[in-house]
């Protein structure tokens, strides 16, 4: 038989003023499982609690029903004084009869009855809890580090100078993601390049952080704490530890009409290529779609000017399995493709560019060295038309909803770097609005229409069309203005919306992470825990949660460190263990369950059942992993035949508050 | 109707811990009153309250029964409400379908901030259920005697 | 009919399938047994493929497919959607059932069939358009169409779900005029009142005998929620109204959204409940509210209440939508 | 009285025989025995809202106080069962069943118990009917087995009482080896074996259906007869009046035609059980 | 013997139903069901109703007591319905004989007071079968549909309906209703058709050679049985809508306010009949179809005198989801000798 004890709190006068506590004790007391029923003060006190742990004892109560105050204030207070005094925390239930009941009502007839009711049905729970034990699981101290931009290379710069140890894994040849294209950044206009390479070269230098440049993920499996990831890595027909990166091989590669995608196939490389100057690794790649002797054996050139013979083009894609504590998604962005907008002649003319491609052009280390030529015929443009939003604030299925964030702070930067180093350049920014929410923004706008006077007309561009000189005329309308303009153009240059990687959709699917419809990663709550992915141990930087420019990616990179450090640090995990439970007996391992879980929490096993007639069954049934289970209870409801249950909600349970209240 | 001015409806609410449950606790620490009549039953999420609770309150003698959540996308286990709307979205439709008072059954929205729309939900719900009069189609005679 | 007794036959001799799950004729002239064939001889002699052969013989794979070997199906088009909804819900082990879709243009509904004659029947001959009846005092004549299943006359397609490893004869195309959801709208264009009226008068009859349940291809709980005694109903006879509208409740939401509108619910009836018009009614709400969705057509789709969108109506919407008040 | 409702009683002992067995004595609220039986007769013990199972009487008709009940917990009735105290009011009908031929074929034999586990609980009330009534029976042979010494239940009893009656003998034996026991060690069935009784007696035997089943090899062996054997059978029985139709083995039904069968009855039957 | 003209049927039946509580066979949705007698309702006599009469006296679900708990003591309250007289009318020779079977159960010792209750107040009208239909065998269990039995025995014979009492209980009841004497002649002529129409039923030859009592150990282990139990879904609709199945369950039910016991029907092919914590004697499908069979044609007859618990009114060959039926059975079995 149930040993239950009820203990009914005063709470000065808040409660019993309006409430009839000695009623309450007195009622509830006279059901059948209670064995003690006590009102006093302030059950939260120092003597309320050791009233209730020495009725734990000298009872031997087998459950604990507090009415008091919400159990939101102090069901941490109750649990931990009936732990210590045995009784498993988990046996304590808490009616609210103070926020959900005497403060509400006035009458105090009513309020004690519904206080009655509230107590009746805590006791109807609490005898159906089982005593509960939190899990504990091991953490393995080691992050792993998913894309090697910007974002991900400060996050695993933070985690190492913590102490632990970081993988970095890039699909490219080198780190440095989209930052090291661009060529200055706003509102400072100081050189990426030379912010970004030193960083890139600590992460080389540090003892803590492995590279595994040139590599994607190809699997995950476990959970917070214990990740197992294996990492592919792609023959890149190099030899890393050999190659010291003279270069003398992509000089002398004879295949040198392979687009440079490092210069946005503005220009060519070799199909042995290191991508810039300052890579890391400085390690040579052949791109083995267009190396010759890779495709049809006739060439072998790089292998004989090598002098330390790092060349191997036998090479094969190898995999590393390492185990990780967390994993840090830092996959970034890509501009859209836009040649769904046929009206700005994208196309259908070289002189029209995207943004990015601008800012190679304009780069010193790009296909023009630094001078600003247009693509066509390397003419210096003298009129340049900018048209903001290409794609983003778009409501139809060519581009996107959201804002890309960042383009009216580079367009402003372009127009200003334009118009500060070729000061007869005309140069015209389309725009719907614009918006410079941040740290010296607007000021660093207004410097571009004041001081540099560059046209900002608002208004939308409603069609280029191509020249044959090369030349374009940009019709648009001038909304202020209330006229249409017709721009004779040498170029234009569309801002293009950025969108998360390719790749990202994929590696949520690894993870088990969630995504919202535009593939960005959905962090655990929008507001409270912006750097955390809902699957417990994924954690988010940069671009990949949502568009971001620089420095609030390296804010958020950083932040995103210090919750890995967080839990790195811890030796264990303490899991909680109010969580799903399933009922393999009754499982059907229809996989309904695991759709709703937003945690991946729920995995399938092939088990053997024996039968009644002695032979043994193979069933498909779902496995909770206590560990990564968050308790939300969504399965439980999802399950058709009642296999998956809520430790400490059980369905018995809440029926049991059902039919306590409606009695 | 004087036999309807003596009726008082016993009225389950499903507060998710998170949000409605503290918003309900913030109406008690403004002071917002609203009828007894609402007792609350604490769950971690609105996704966990099965269609089975809300038809076994409905056979005990519930004269309605209330769903309150996170706002849609707000939930703390972010996909959790989306499932509930749509699961209760179903189940009401079909209880309308099978000719029970649609009135009897809601979902609301309620965050932790909002103590008055708590209350003001709790009210407004009430007064509904009050002018339904007793469930009589979803009781279990049974339970009655 | 003699197309699929070839294929049949060939399946057993190039040792494709050990076995065959098939109709056979039962005991009376409009009866359809379902057998599970072991050799050749055994299913050129016995299998039947008729205007009765109108049971869904998918649930049983759930069973058979646990076996050693391979097993032989034939599905008609609406057994097909039952069938690739259990392989998606991995009842079904796939390799080792090899599926056939067969064709079908609607099936008889022989209770009524029989019902509509006064006299005993001693055989039936299936002249496609028209059925001869001969009975202890001379021969009638139905039209097949005038006897369908409901199931049938509201077909809502003749292609088969995706799946099966062959096809004999031509696919289907989904029926464009279906009319399977007339009544639930004029169900739901009546009162409330009206409408409980109509159930009661319905669900009252149930005897709680589960044949419903038992032969419902979505119901392949390894132990049903109401066989559990914690589910606080009867498992067996309702003891009341409550009862009635809980479990026809219940089960019809727990197979919301995984229903594939088989109708087989409605054909075993003893008590003729149209619980097809429960199992409808959330197939035309989720078709309304959440986009079309038919339960087997795609292997990798969600099923309407394992998913959402943020864009989701509110529960709202069922205080707003149609009906009279 | 109507068969289907029942009596209500009182619980007014609970005393723990091992870990998972209970011993329940049962009163009338005015502190009469509810109704008399006969040795091998079962009653439904009910808590309501709980269920209803049937259970064997294991007191003896011979005790004119009470009635006892000895239970194993092993299902959702006998959890709650095990969980009352004393005072707690349960449900009674009964008594169902034949029970044993005491007063007709096994009057003046020789006899031989052998049990195992909880099984002795229905053979119990038949030792101690026997003990009662000594002068109309033999020899008595009790050979009783369990997993360890403390699963033997009533072993207080078995000490105290059964082995000091004249003409009584008592053989125990535990499964695996244990510290505090120094007696036989060895399954039941190999024990029968051993100790190698006497062919004329009757013998009554009770216990898990591996262990029936070695025991009758191992007795038949010896040279006994089926209609020597008698058992009594455990199947689910739900009305207690032969009507429900579960625990039918062919056309007898256990609640009404057994619990206490002789195993060529038993043989007429099918292997359904 | 007493007459009517058929028109007379409606007040006959209002006449019976202002004195008594009346059921009668009527239309439900294409069913015929037994119907409380009222105004409107559409009597449909042209075949055996869909569901047996067996509800009248072992009813779906019924109280059997409630229990007051208090703390630690319990009440028990005896709360079952009362019952009033009540006439069935129109039942058919089949079910008549399964009243018999069920009595041989429910009044054996100990006597079902709830059973008993419900008979002593009862009074059956039988109707004789005027077109026995492909699903009917009760010939094979010496069953005569021209003669029904019962209190009352009806017979539609063209224009008219016969009326004949067979007990007092009957002969009180007619004399009440004042009736005109006549149509011994008909009937003859509707026994006559009857009986030619029986000789034609496609399961007119199905005896029951091979069964009853003592024949368990030649059948329980017969190899078809696997086979035959094969495609059952484990539904309970023949138990159900058997008119001789009377397998039931006790259960409890928490109200709230009192626990309350009850009785409802139950069925030998569900799974979990037989299942309790220490084992399952019937495991699979086979044994628990095999055990339905075996009950109604062995076991049965070898406890009542030979009688068998099949009444051949073929509820079962109607209402089997996928076709499985004792006659199937029966022949299958028989096929071996």
């Amino acid at each position: 038989m149930n040993r239950i004890g009820v203990f009914v709190c005063h709470c000065g006068t808040n409660i019993a003023a309006t409430v009839d506590v000695h009623r309450v004790a007195e009622t509830l007391g006279k059901e059948p499982s209670v064995v003690i029923a006590k009102d006093y003060q302030y059950m939260c006190s120092e003597a309320g609690q050791n009233m209730i742990k020495d009725a734990i004892r000298e009872y031997g109560l087998t459950g604990l029903v507090v009415c008091s105050c919400s159990p939101r204030m102090h069901e941490a207070t109750f649990r931990k004084a009936a732990a210590s005094a045995g009784l498993n925390p988990y046996l304590v239930e808490i009616a609210n009869i103070r926020e959900q009941d005497s403060w509400i009502h006035k009458d105090i007839e009513e309020a004690t009855e519904k206080a009655v009711i509230l107590g009746r049905t805590a006791i109807a729970k609490v005898q159906l809890n089982t005593p509960l034990t939190a899990g504990e699981s091991p953490v393995t101290k080691r992050a792993l580090v998913i894309g090697g931009g910007i974002a991900g290379i400060q996050t695993a710069l933070d985690i190492a100078e913590a102490g632990f140890e970081v993988d970095i894994v890039e699909k490219q040849p080198t780190i440095g993601g989209k930052m090291a294209q661009i060529d200055k950044t706003f509102p400072t206009l100081d050189c990426a390049a030379c912010i970004l390479t030193p960083k890139m070269v600590d992460c080389a230098q540090n003892d803590k952080i492995t590279i595994y440049s040139y590599s994607e993920v190809a699997a995950v499996s476990g959970f917070v704490g214990n990740f197992s990831v294996k990492i592919k890595r792609k023959a890149r027909f190099v030899d890393e530890t050999k190659c010291t990166g003279c270069g003398l091989c992509t000089e002398k590669c004879p295949q040198k009409k392979v687009p440079n995608e490092f210069n946005l196939g503005l220009d060519n490389r070799r199909a042995i290529y290191i991508p810039f100057a300052q890579a890391v690794p400085k390690v040579a790649t052949i791109d083995p779609d267009y190396c010759n002797m890779l495709k049809n054996g006739k060439c072998g050139v790089c292998a004989k000017v090598c002098g330390a013979q790092a060349i191997d083009y036998k090479a094969q894609d190898t995999y590393v399995e390492q185990q990780y504590g967390a994993i840090v998604v830092a996959t970034g962005f890509n501009p859209i493709n836009i040649d769904a907008y046929d009206e700005y002649a994208y196309s259908q003319s070289q002189n029209v560019v995207t943004s990015l491609e601008l800012e190679r052009l304009m780069n010193a280390a790009g296909p023009n060295g630094g001078t600003l030529l247009r693509p066509s015929d390397k003419k210096h443009p003298k009129t340049i038309v900018f048209v903001q939003c290409v794609g983003s604030r778009c409501d139809d299925s060519r581009g996107k909803g959201y804002c890309s964030k960042i383009c009216c702070m580079y367009t402003a930067k372009h127009a200003m770097l334009i118009r500060e180093k070729y000061p007869d350049t005309n140069v015209y920014v389309f725009y719907i609005d614009v918006r410079t929410p941040g740290k010296n923004f607007d000021e660093f706008y207004r410097r571009a229409v004041e001081q540099y006077n560059v046209h900002y007309v608002k208004g939308q561009v409603g069609k280029v069309v191509p020249k044959s000189d090369g030349n374009l005329i940009v019709y648009g309308s001038d909304l202020i203005e209330g006229k249409r303009l017709v721009i004779d153009a040498d170029m234009v240059v569309l801002a293009a919306a950025i969108e998360p990687d390719k790749s990202a959709r994929s590696i949520a699917t690894m993870l088990t992470a969630s995504m919202d419809t535009n593939d960005f990663f959905t962090e655990a709550h929008p507001k409270l825990r912006p750097v955390e992915s809902p699957t417990a141990g994924i954690f988010l930087s940069g671009v990949c949660q949502g568009p971001k420019d620089i420095p609030e990616t390296v804010a958020q990179a950083t932040a995103c460190a210090g919750k890995v450090i967080g839990l790195l640090v811890k030796d264990k995990l303490t899991c909680n263990p109010c969580v799903a439970h399933s009922d393999e007996l009754m499982c059907n391992g229809c996989s309904s369950c695991e759709k709703v879980c937003p945690y991946g929490a729920i995995t399938y096993e092939e088990k053997g059942f024996r039968q009644p007639d002695r032979t043994t069954k193979m069933r498909r049934v779902a496995i909770v992993n206590e560990a990564v289970c968050q308790g939300c209870g969504a399965c439980t409801v999802a399950c058709p035949s009642g296999a998956m249950d809520l430790k400490g909600f059980a369905n018995k349970q809440i029926m049991a508050e059902v039919d306590a209240i409606c009695l | 109707m004087s036999v309807n001015n003596e009726f008082r409806p016993k009225i389950v609410a499903f507060c998710c811990n998170w949000c409605s449950y503290a918003g309900a606790d913030l109406a008690g620490t403004n002071r917002l009153q609203y009828p007894a009549d609402v007792k609350i039953i604490r769950v971690p999420c609105s996704c966990r309250v099965n269609p089975m609770f809300i038809l076994r309150a409905f056979q005990r003698g519930a004269d309605g029964v209330i769903l309150c959540g996170c706002h849609p996308g707000d939930c703390h286990y972010t996909s959790g409400n989306y499932f509930a709307r749509r699961r209760m979205t179903l189940l009401f439709s079909m209880l309308d379908y099978l000719g029970i008072e649609k009135e009897r059954t809601r979902v609301e929205w309620v965050s932790a901030a909002e103590g008055a729309k708590f209350a003001a939900t709790m009210n407004d719900f009430v007064d509904t259920v009050t002018k339904l009069g007793p469930n009589r189609r979803l009781e279990d005679l049974r339970c009655k005697n | 009919m003699q197309e699929l007794i070839k294929k049949g036959k060939e399946l057993f001799a190039n040792g494709t399938v050990d076995r065959i799950i098939g109709w056979t004729r039962g005991e009376l002239p409009y009866d359809r047994e379902i057998r599970v064939f072991r050799c050749a001889e055994c299913f050129e002699k016995d299998f039947v493929y008729d205007a009765f052969c109108g049971a869904n013989l998918s649930k049983y794979l759930i069973e058979e497919s646990g076996k050693e070997g391979k097993i032989g199906v034939f599905l008609k088009p609406c057994d097909s959607y039952s069938f690739a909804q259990l392989i998606k819900e991995h009842r079904i082990k796939k390799e080792n059932v090899y599926a056939v879709a067969i064709e079908c243009y609607g099936k008889c509904d022989s209770r009524a069939l029989a019902d509509s004659v006064e006299d005993a029947i001693y055989w039936i001959t299936d002249n496609g358009p028209e059925l001869k009846i001969d009975t202890v005092s001379g021969a009638v004549v139905r039209n097949t169409y005038d006897y369908m299943l409901e199931k049938c006359a509201a077909c809502k397609t003749k292609k088969h779900a995706p799946g099966c490893d062959e096809t004999i004869g031509d696919e289907g195309e989904k029926v464009d005029d279906c009319t399977r959801f007339d009544i639930v709208a004029k169900l739901e264009a009546m009162t409330p009142e009206e409408r409980f009226a109509f159930w009661r008068g319905e669900l009252s009859r149930c005897i709680r005998c589960n044949a419903c349940r038992n032969v419902c291809p979505a119901c392949s709980c390894e132990h049903c929620v109401f066989d559990n005694p914690a589910s606080g109903i009867s498992q067996k006879a309702a003891a009341d109204s409550f009862e009635e509208n809980n479990f026809h409740i219940i089960r019809a939401f727990h197979v919301a959204g995984r229903c594939t509108d088989c109708g087989e619910c409605s054909r075993v009836c003893p008590q003729h409940i149209p619980l097809h018009l429960l199992n409808r009614k959330f197939i035309k709400d989720i078709n309304e509210l959440y986009g079309e969705y038919q339960a087997g057509e795609n292997p990798d789709e969600r099923a309407p209440l394992t998913n959402y969108t943020k864009a989701d109506c509110e529960p709202s919407v069922v205080y707003k939508r149609g009906g009279k008040n | 009285m109507e068969a289907l409702i029942p009596q209500v009683v009182v619980c007014t002992d609970v005393r723990r025989d091992t870990p998972d067995v209970k011993t329940f004595r049962i009163l009338t609220p005015d502190g009469k025995k509810p109704f008399v039986n006969i040795p091998g007769q079962c009653a439904m013990l009910s808590i309501p809202g709980v269920g209803e199972a049937m259970f064997s009487i294991t007191s003896s008709p011979t005790n004119k106080e009470y009635m006892e009940f000895s239970i194993k917990k092993c299902g959702c009735l006998t959890e709650w069962l095990h969980m009352i105290e004393p005072g707690q009011q349960l449900t009674i009908r009964g008594p169902y069943g034949n029970g044993f031929p005491v007063d007709t074929a096994l009057k003046g034999k020789d006899l031989l118990f052998i049990a195992g586990g909880i099984g002795l609980a229905p053979l119990r009330s038949v030792i101690n009917y026997c003990r009662d009534n000594r002068a109309d029976y033999g020899t008595i042979d009790i050979i009783y087995g369990s997993r360890s010494k403390d699963d033997l239940v009533d072993y207080k009893e078995i000490i105290d009482e059964w082995m000091n009656t004249p003409g009584v003998n008592v053989h125990l034996t535990i499964d695996r080896e244990q510290e505090v026991w120094d007696g036989h060690v060895g399954f039941v069935p190999n024990y029968v074996k051993e100790l190698n009784p006497d062919i004329k007696k009757t013998v009554l035997m009770c216990g898990p259906p591996i262990m029936i089943k070695f025991t009758l090899a191992g007795l038949k062996e010896l040279g006994f007869e089926d209609t020597q054997i008698y058992t009594t059978m455990e199947l689910r029985m739900k009305c207690g009046i032969g009507k429900c139709g579960r625990c039918n083995i062919g056309a007898k039904y256990v609640c009404k035609d057994g619990p206490v069968f002789r195993f060529d009855q038993l043989d007429e039957l099918p292997n359904e059980y | 013997m007493y007459s009517i003209k058929k028109e007379a049927l409606g007040s006959l039946l209002a006449a019976i139903g202002a004195k008594r509580k009346l059921y009668v066979p009527a239309d439900n949705a294409g069913l015929i069901l037994f119907t409380p007698y009222a105004d409107g309702v559409s009597v449909n006599l042209s075949r055996n109703p869909d569901v047996s009469a067996k509800d009248f006296f072992f009813p779906q679900v019924e109280n059997i007591c409630r229990f007051k708990v208090c703390g630690k003591t319990v009440d028990v309250i005896d709360n079952r319905e009362k019952n009033e007289d009540f006439v069935v009318f129109g039942v058919r020779a089949c079910d008549v004989k399964s009243f018999e079977v069920l009595d041989n159960v429910f009044l054996s010792e100990p006597v079902d007071g709830y059973y008993k209750d419900r008979r002593d107040h009862s009074l059956i009208v039988t109707l004789a079968c005027s077109k026995p239909l492909e699903t009917c065998f009760c010939g094979t269990f010496g069953i005569d549909c021209a003669a029904p039995g019962g209190d009352v025995e009806a017979y539609a014979c063209g224009d008219s309906y016969a009326f004949r009492a067979i007990t007092e209980k009957g002969e009180a009841f007619l004399a009440e209703l004042s009736l005109e004497n006549g149509g011994d002649e008909a009937v003859e002529a509707c026994k006559a058709k009857i009986n030619e129409i029986k000789a034609k039923l496609p399961l007119s030859d199905l005896t029951t050679e091979g069964f009853g009592g003592g024949k368990t150990k030649d059948l329980f282990n017969n190899p078809k049985w696997a086979e035959l139990s094969a495609s059952c879904l484990g539904c309970g609709t023949c138990t159900f809508v058997c008119p001789t199945c009377q397998c039931y369950d006790i259960r409890d039910f928490d109200t709230g306010n009192g626990i309350q016991r009850y009785r409802c029907w139950d069925s030998c092919m569900y799974r979990d009949f037989t299942k309790m914590s220490a084992g399952q004697p019937r495991p699979s499908q086979l044994e628990r179809f095999r055990q339905r069979f075996m009950h109604k044609l062995v076991y049965y007859p070898e406890n009542n005198n030979g009688l068998f618990s099949c009444v051949g009114c073929g509820r079962c060959l109607r209402k089997c989801p996928q076709s499985l039926n004792i006659v199937k059975v029966m022949k299958a079995l028989r096929e071996d000798d």
